[in-house]
């Protein structure tokens, strides 16, 4: 077990990657994307853990992402709560909801569990929609800015930092649970479902346990999304909302934490850069998409590193 | 002193009796074999004991405890562990992690020192490791140690469910068809290591159709026919049963 | 005295003309969602893709038949020119995009059908606009009045329709050699390939086939819904639901399933609460799910160890 | 060492890279006015946005062919939010930092404007709005101001027409958008003022393709007197179609939203009665001569359909009129100095645009008369303006 095992290089040029940035973002719409690539991370290595690793698949996700932002929104705009209390009782309620959804769920499998988690996201973006009085409705709704005891984070730097630092946390957290008994049943029920039973894995237990958890990190960076834009719309809790997430997990590459940071750094950026097509600008999406998962079907990361792999033997 | 009591187990799927009027025991520390044609109940009578089905009727006993109806990962707790006669293997884990799965019970399950790599994990992960690897030694797979599960070849892939069905320290192992697939040699080479798992204290439990292996390693063989008992008891027994005879071996028998 | 029974038999008739009102458009909207739904299903069984693309086939042949007309097509030949389009369309989605990633994990084919779908929309987008178009309904607007509630010409083509599909589907499968050869590919495409079965043109033909079905349903419901470029990102979702509340791969649990969905939103929205219909109908879905894990009429997935 | 390579490699690359998403209208060598904008082109509003995206491409050529603001040529920088209120930040954001735009025009829905808002305030960079909600000038933010009437408006001249024929008991169906949301909204609020009463309030959703179960609640109600359709897009049609299938003959009312002759088109006949308040853009040939708007709004209208080959909507006037404030606006500041054009467009006095007449102050960051928001019937296919 040396030093130099891959997650631990993972790590560090993660953390090299955020330490220049800040030298070469020359204005704040530079941070603001990377601060959006950040928090659709957090959300993409948490889905990761679910789909990529644990091998069930949620088209909902988006769903605890928007409940997050809403929490946050209501209860310190509203009825005003500190934010953290907020983000806090958000993350809670939504771990509870989750837990409580989890268990018959989660008996489904494959496509119908697509379908079930797809429809549990659909009910909840209905929900923030109707009910205009509490959220707004369509037109959505402003965020109070996020402070701590009187600190306020304002400048995109400061979120910068925030963000990033909450990311590095995430993905070590990630990567310290897959390399772990948890993380070793989470695949086995990936891998064969009756054999992780048989093997003393009680496989619902881990089932429910990585859906909550992955549905309490997308509350977490939907509450961090609602303080850091100002503004949130239902539309965070939309079934496209849930595609995005899965299309950032798989493109990046599926059971790869770091994957889905490339998976959402490409996502969140790509749209920035195909506004010179105008026109065209969907139609290419479309095209990139497409043609990135029928030639690199396990997503960049594992098939760069597959290619790397074959050229080095 | 019995290991496994079976009484009156049925077995229905819509209407259709798979498993019927079931009753026997296994003693511990000693080669079973359940034999039987095609779609005597052999698989499914494992299923039932292994937890993965519930019986539609009667109870099965473990180590003095009624376990009828407790799912599998309980099961493994009591010390039941088995093989799957299509591969169940983790393609998408090394050789090595498949086998710590065997040892989830081992380590520590729990979310939160898994999340933080308390260090009690940590020490345990590298002790278990090492076992892990002594164990696929002691199955043959010393060469595979290092390697991805969907790298590797057939033959060995059936080895590494023994492993990981060993590592979690079974009482009892049931095998199902450990040699269909593989070829004499390799057949030959699963037989000395049944009775290698055999020698270590485990009690083993066989499904197979290679006859061969059975008569050379079974103490004891129970014959099912139709989901029903036919015969039990030495492998000489069975073999002079007048019923086994006529039912199963007059029809040409199974003798590869 | 009289007053009274006249007064019941009044309020009957008008209760039953409301809920006839809420059925009609349920099973409209249902046969619409079937067609669909039907799509997803034949696709699936052939090929264990899911199609999320299925609901841009209505819209490009709707939108086809917008053009068409344009130029100066007759109605029905514009109609069949569409459907034809939309085919080649899926054939060429199959061909291009389904083909080079045949043996990629599910969860990749769900993401290249979404890039697809994506595809195809800003497709329409660049060569049709973002406007919304009508087509002429096929025999007149004006409704038939049944039991005191108005049901459009248009509505019976739709019904009418799906009722034709279904039973050239059942003679299809039943029947004929290559809807034979498909439902063997679906059980085991192994054995079919071993049995002299061409799975790659049975994997082509599906594609064709769902296409077919999806412009069917495109063109049948424009001159109600209208048309735009986005017209299928919902019928496709809902028509997926249909799909699997049926049980995926059961082209008549794929009917049902579609007509469920259509009446229970028709009712829900007459009945209880407009704004929560589409919540109450995935609410019937997922209760349904939990209860039946493989929808109403999946085979049972009993995993062989 | 590496870093610092990294470091130069990314200051190189990265805005490169960005930079060429940058659209650009017209490349000449005089510094170019930046006017910005984001617009929901693609997405659940792109029948509003499209529309606007063309009329600024329009008239930003036809600036520029008259030799620019104050000599210098105008630059349109636009990005396609695709109604998300989400990109409409991030493209404000890109527009502000990077594009270094003098003014926003943009912001086709009430959602994007909102989202936007606090970062323009923040950077301090003068932004017409060309969303329909009352509250992105009410309480009037410093930088903000908006062209189209508010939404509330459209609902009061409803109301005001209702009860001219005696009708004072709504049914209202609305959809599931932002527009839809908001009009009713107003109308829940407006209702009890104006002395109307809502006796049904039903919705539909996203996609949907009949509304029929909904009209048929509302036939059934007891008292309805008047019907309006909150919404935009393919369901105005849809509506008046079901409207007509079951036979629901209470006079029927919908919005600005379905002020579009795809609208009569689309409703196939059905859409015959309708009344709904507009812009008096779209009836300018049965306006008298010596209305005020006559002349600008036919030039507009006739521009328009002689270009793009389909019919004018008010929608692009919104943007017409967004460009045109701020285009004098920076005229008389002779020059883009951020300041001084938001006091020049806070100064705009008798403005004659799509929308109508604007007159802005300080306290009212809108400036439109009420008089330029016509009611008409929709009678042989086409408008009638009601007087």
């Amino acid at each position: 077990m040396g030093f130099w095992q891959p997650r631990r290089a993972g790590i560090l040029a993660l953390a090299a990657v955020i330490a220049v940035l800040p030298a070469v973002l020359p204005n704040a719409f530079y941070y603001d994307v990377v601060i959006l690539v950040g928090i659709n991370a957090i959300v993409c290595v948490g889905l990761n853990l679910l789909i990529g690793y644990g091998g069930q698949i949620s088209l909902g996700h988006a769903g605890f992402f928007g409940l997050g932002a809403y929490f946050s929104a209501v209860l310190t705009g509203t009825y005003d709560w500190p934010p953290l209390a907020a983000l806090a009782t958000g993350a809670v309620s939504v771990g509870v909801l989750s837990f409580i959804v989890a268990r018959p769920i989660l008996k489904l499998k494959g496509h119908y569990l697509a379908m079930g988690t797809l429809g549990m996201g659909i009910i909840i973006s209905i929900a923030l929609n109707q009910e205009v009085d509490i959220t707004g409705g369509p037109d959505g709704m402003p965020v109070p800015a996020f402070a701590i005891a009187g600190w306020e984070p304002s400048s995109e730097q400061t979120w910068y930092w925030i963000v990033a630092a909450l990311l590095m946390i995430s993905v070590w957290l990630a990567l310290n649970l897959i390399d772990s008994p948890v993380g070793r049943a989470l695949r086995s029920v990936h891998g064969s479902e009756v054999a992780a039973s048989v093997a003393g894995v009680d496989v619902t237990r881990y089932k429910i346990l990585i859906f909550v958890v992955s549905a309490v990190m997308a509350s977490f960076a939907g509450s961090l999304y609602a303080h850091y834009t100002g503004f949130i719309t239902p539309d965070e809790a939309s079934f496209f909302h849930s595609i995005e997430f899965v299309t950032m997990v798989v493109l990046g590459g599926m059971a790869s934490t770091f994957g889905s940071l490339v998976g959402a750094a490409i996502l969140t950026i790509l749209p920035q850069l195909l506004t010179v097509l105008h026109d065209f600008e969907m139609l290419a999406f479309g095209a990139i998409l497409m043609g990135t998962m029928i030639f690199m079907r396990k997503g960049l990361v594992p098939s760069l590193v597959d290619l790397a792999k074959r050229a080095r033997p | 002193m019995t290991l496994l009591r079976v009484e009156d187990l049925h077995k229905t799927f819509g209407g259709v009796g798979a498993i019927q009027d079931l009753t026997f025991s296994i003693n511990p520390g000693t080669i079973h074999s359940i034999i039987g044609p095609n779609g005597a109940g052999k698989t499914t009578l494992f299923n039932l004991i292994t937890g993965l089905y519930e019986p539609t009727r009667g109870r099965i006993h473990f180590n003095d405890a009624d376990i009828t109806g407790q799912p599998p990962h309980v099961l493994a707790r009591h010390g039941l562990s088995r093989t799957f006669q299509n591969l169940q293997i983790f393609l998408n884990m090394s050789a090595m992690d498949n086998v710590m799965v065997g040892y989830h019970l081992r380590c520590d399950g729990r979310f939160l020192p898994s999340l933080f790599r308390f260090p009690s994990v940590v020490r345990k992960d590298a002790e278990y490791r090492e076992r892990a690897a002594a164990l696929m030694a002691f199955v043959g797979l010393e060469d595979y140690v290092a390697a991805d599960a969907s790298a590797m070849p057939y033959g060995a892939l059936k080895r590494l469910e023994i492993a990981r069905a060993l590592a979690v320290q079974p009482k009892m192992l049931l095998l199902d068809e450990p040699a269909a697939g593989l070829n004499p040699s390799e057949t030959l080479a699963i037989d000395g290591l049944i009775q290698k798992v055999a020698g270590r204290g485990v009690t083993v439990v066989l499904v197979e159709h290679d006859m061969r292996l059975v008569w050379a390693v079974s103490d004891h063989i129970l014959v099912l026919d139709h989901g029903r008992k036919l015969a039990e008891g030495t492998g000489p027994e069975v073999r002079s049963n007048p019923d086994v005879v006529a039912a199963y071996l007059g029809e040409g028998g199974r003798d590869r | 005295m009289a007053g009274k029974p006249l007064f019941l038999q009044w309020l009957l008739i008008s209760v039953l003309a409301e809920f006839l009102q809420f059925l009609f458009s349920g099973v409209t909207i249902g046969a619409t969602y079937a067609l669909v739904g039907l799509g997803f299903a034949i696709i699936y069984n052939a090929s264990h893709v899911i199609n999320f693309a299925q609901g841009e086939f209505v819209m490009i042949s709707g939108m086809s038949t917008v053009s068409l007309l344009a130029v100066g097509m007759p109605l029905p030949v514009a109609l069949l020119l569409a459907v034809g389009i939309t085919v080649v369309v899926g054939v060429a989605l199959e061909k291009f995009a389904v083909e080079p990633a045949r043996n990629a994990s599910v969860v990749t084919l769900i993401i290249i059908t979404i890039g697809a779908s994506i595809f195809l929309r800003g497709a329409a987008e660049v060569i049709w606009g973002r406007d919304f178009h009508s087509v002429p309904a096929f025999s007149g607007s004006e409704p038939i009045i049944i039991g005191g509630a108005a049901l459009l010409p248009q509505s019976l083509w739709v019904i009418g329709a799906t009722v034709v599909v279904i039973i050239a589907l059942r003679w299809f499968f039943g029947r004929t050699r290559t809807g034979k050869a498909m439902l063997a590919t679906s059980y085991n495409p192994l054995v079919a390939r071993l049995m002299g079965i061409n799975t790659r043109f049975i994997l082509s033909l599906s594609f064709g086939l769902a296409a077919m079905l999806g412009a069917l349903a495109g063109i049948l419901i424009a001159p109600i819904s209208l048309t735009y470029p986005s017209v299928g990102v919902m019928l496709g979702l809902k028509g997926f639901c249909a799909a699997i509340l049926g049980g995926l791969g059961n082209p008549m649990g794929a009917i049902l399933g579609g007509l469920i969905v259509g009446v229970s939103e028709a009712m829900t929205a007459g009945y209880i609460s407009s704004a929560y219909k589409d919540a109450v109908a995935f609410v019937i879905i997922l209760v349904v799910l939990v209860m039946i894990p493989n929808g109403l009429f999946g085979v049972k997935g009993t995993e062989r160890v | 060492m590496i870093g610092r390579m990294l470091v130069r490699l990314g200051r190189a690359v990265l805005p490169a890279l960005m930079l060429c998403g940058a659209t650009t209208a017209t490349l000449q060598a005089a510094e170019p006015v930046k006017i910005g904008s984001f617009l929901a082109v693609t997405g659940g509003a792109s029948f509003l946005g499209d529309p606007e995206k063309k009329t600024l491409e329009m008239y930003v050529d036809a600036i520029n062919a008259d030799g620019g603001i104050n000599g210098q040529p105008v630059e349109l920088i636009l990005y396609d939010s695709g109604t998300s209120a989400k990109q409409a930040l991030t493209f404000v954001k890109r527009l502000i930092e990077q594009d270094e735009v003098d003014v926003i025009v943009g912001g086709t829905t009430s959602g994007e404007t909102m989202a936007v808002i606090r970062e323009v305030e923040k950077a301090g960079v003068p932004f017409i709005s060309l969303a329909g909600a009352g509250v992105i000038i009410d309480p009037v933010k410093k930088w903000v101001f908006k062209t189209p009437h508010t939404d509330r408006l459209a609902v009061q001249k409803i109301f005001d027409d209702m009860k001219a024929r005696g009708l004072t008991q709504v049914a209202l169906l609305s959809g599931s958008g932002g527009f839809d949301k908001s009009c009713r909204k107003n109308a829940q609020e407006l209702a009890p003022e104006m002395g109307m009463t809502i006796v049904a309030d039903e919705s539909h959703g996203k996609g949907d393709t009949d509304m029929t179960p909904q009209l048929t609640k509302i036939k059934n109600t007891d008292g309805v007197q008047a019907f309006l359709y909150c919404g935009f897009g393919a369901p105005t049609s849809i509506v008046a179609k079901n409207v007509s299938q079951i036979g629901l003959t209470v006079p029927h009312y919908q919005t600005q939203g379905s002020a579009s002759m795809k609208f009569i088109q689309g409703a196939d006949g059905a859409a015959e009665g309708a009344r709904l308040p507009v812009a008096a853009l779209l009836v300018v040939d049965q306006l008298p001569d010596d209305h005020p708007q006559k002349q600008v709004a036919t030039a507009y209208r006739d521009a328009y359909e002689k270009k793009y080959g389909e019919s004018v909507s008010a929608f692009g006037g919104h943007a017409y009129d967004g460009l045109y404030i701020v285009a004098q606006a920076m005229e008389r500041a002779g020059g883009t100095d951020k300041e001084t054009v938001r006091t020049e467009i806070e100064n705009t006095k008798n403005f004659i645009g799509a929308d109508g007449v604007f007159n802005m102050s300080a306290t009212d960051h809108l400036g439109l008369d009420t008089r330029s928001f016509v009611m008409v019937e929709v009678k042989d296919g086409n408008w009638k303006l009601l007087q």
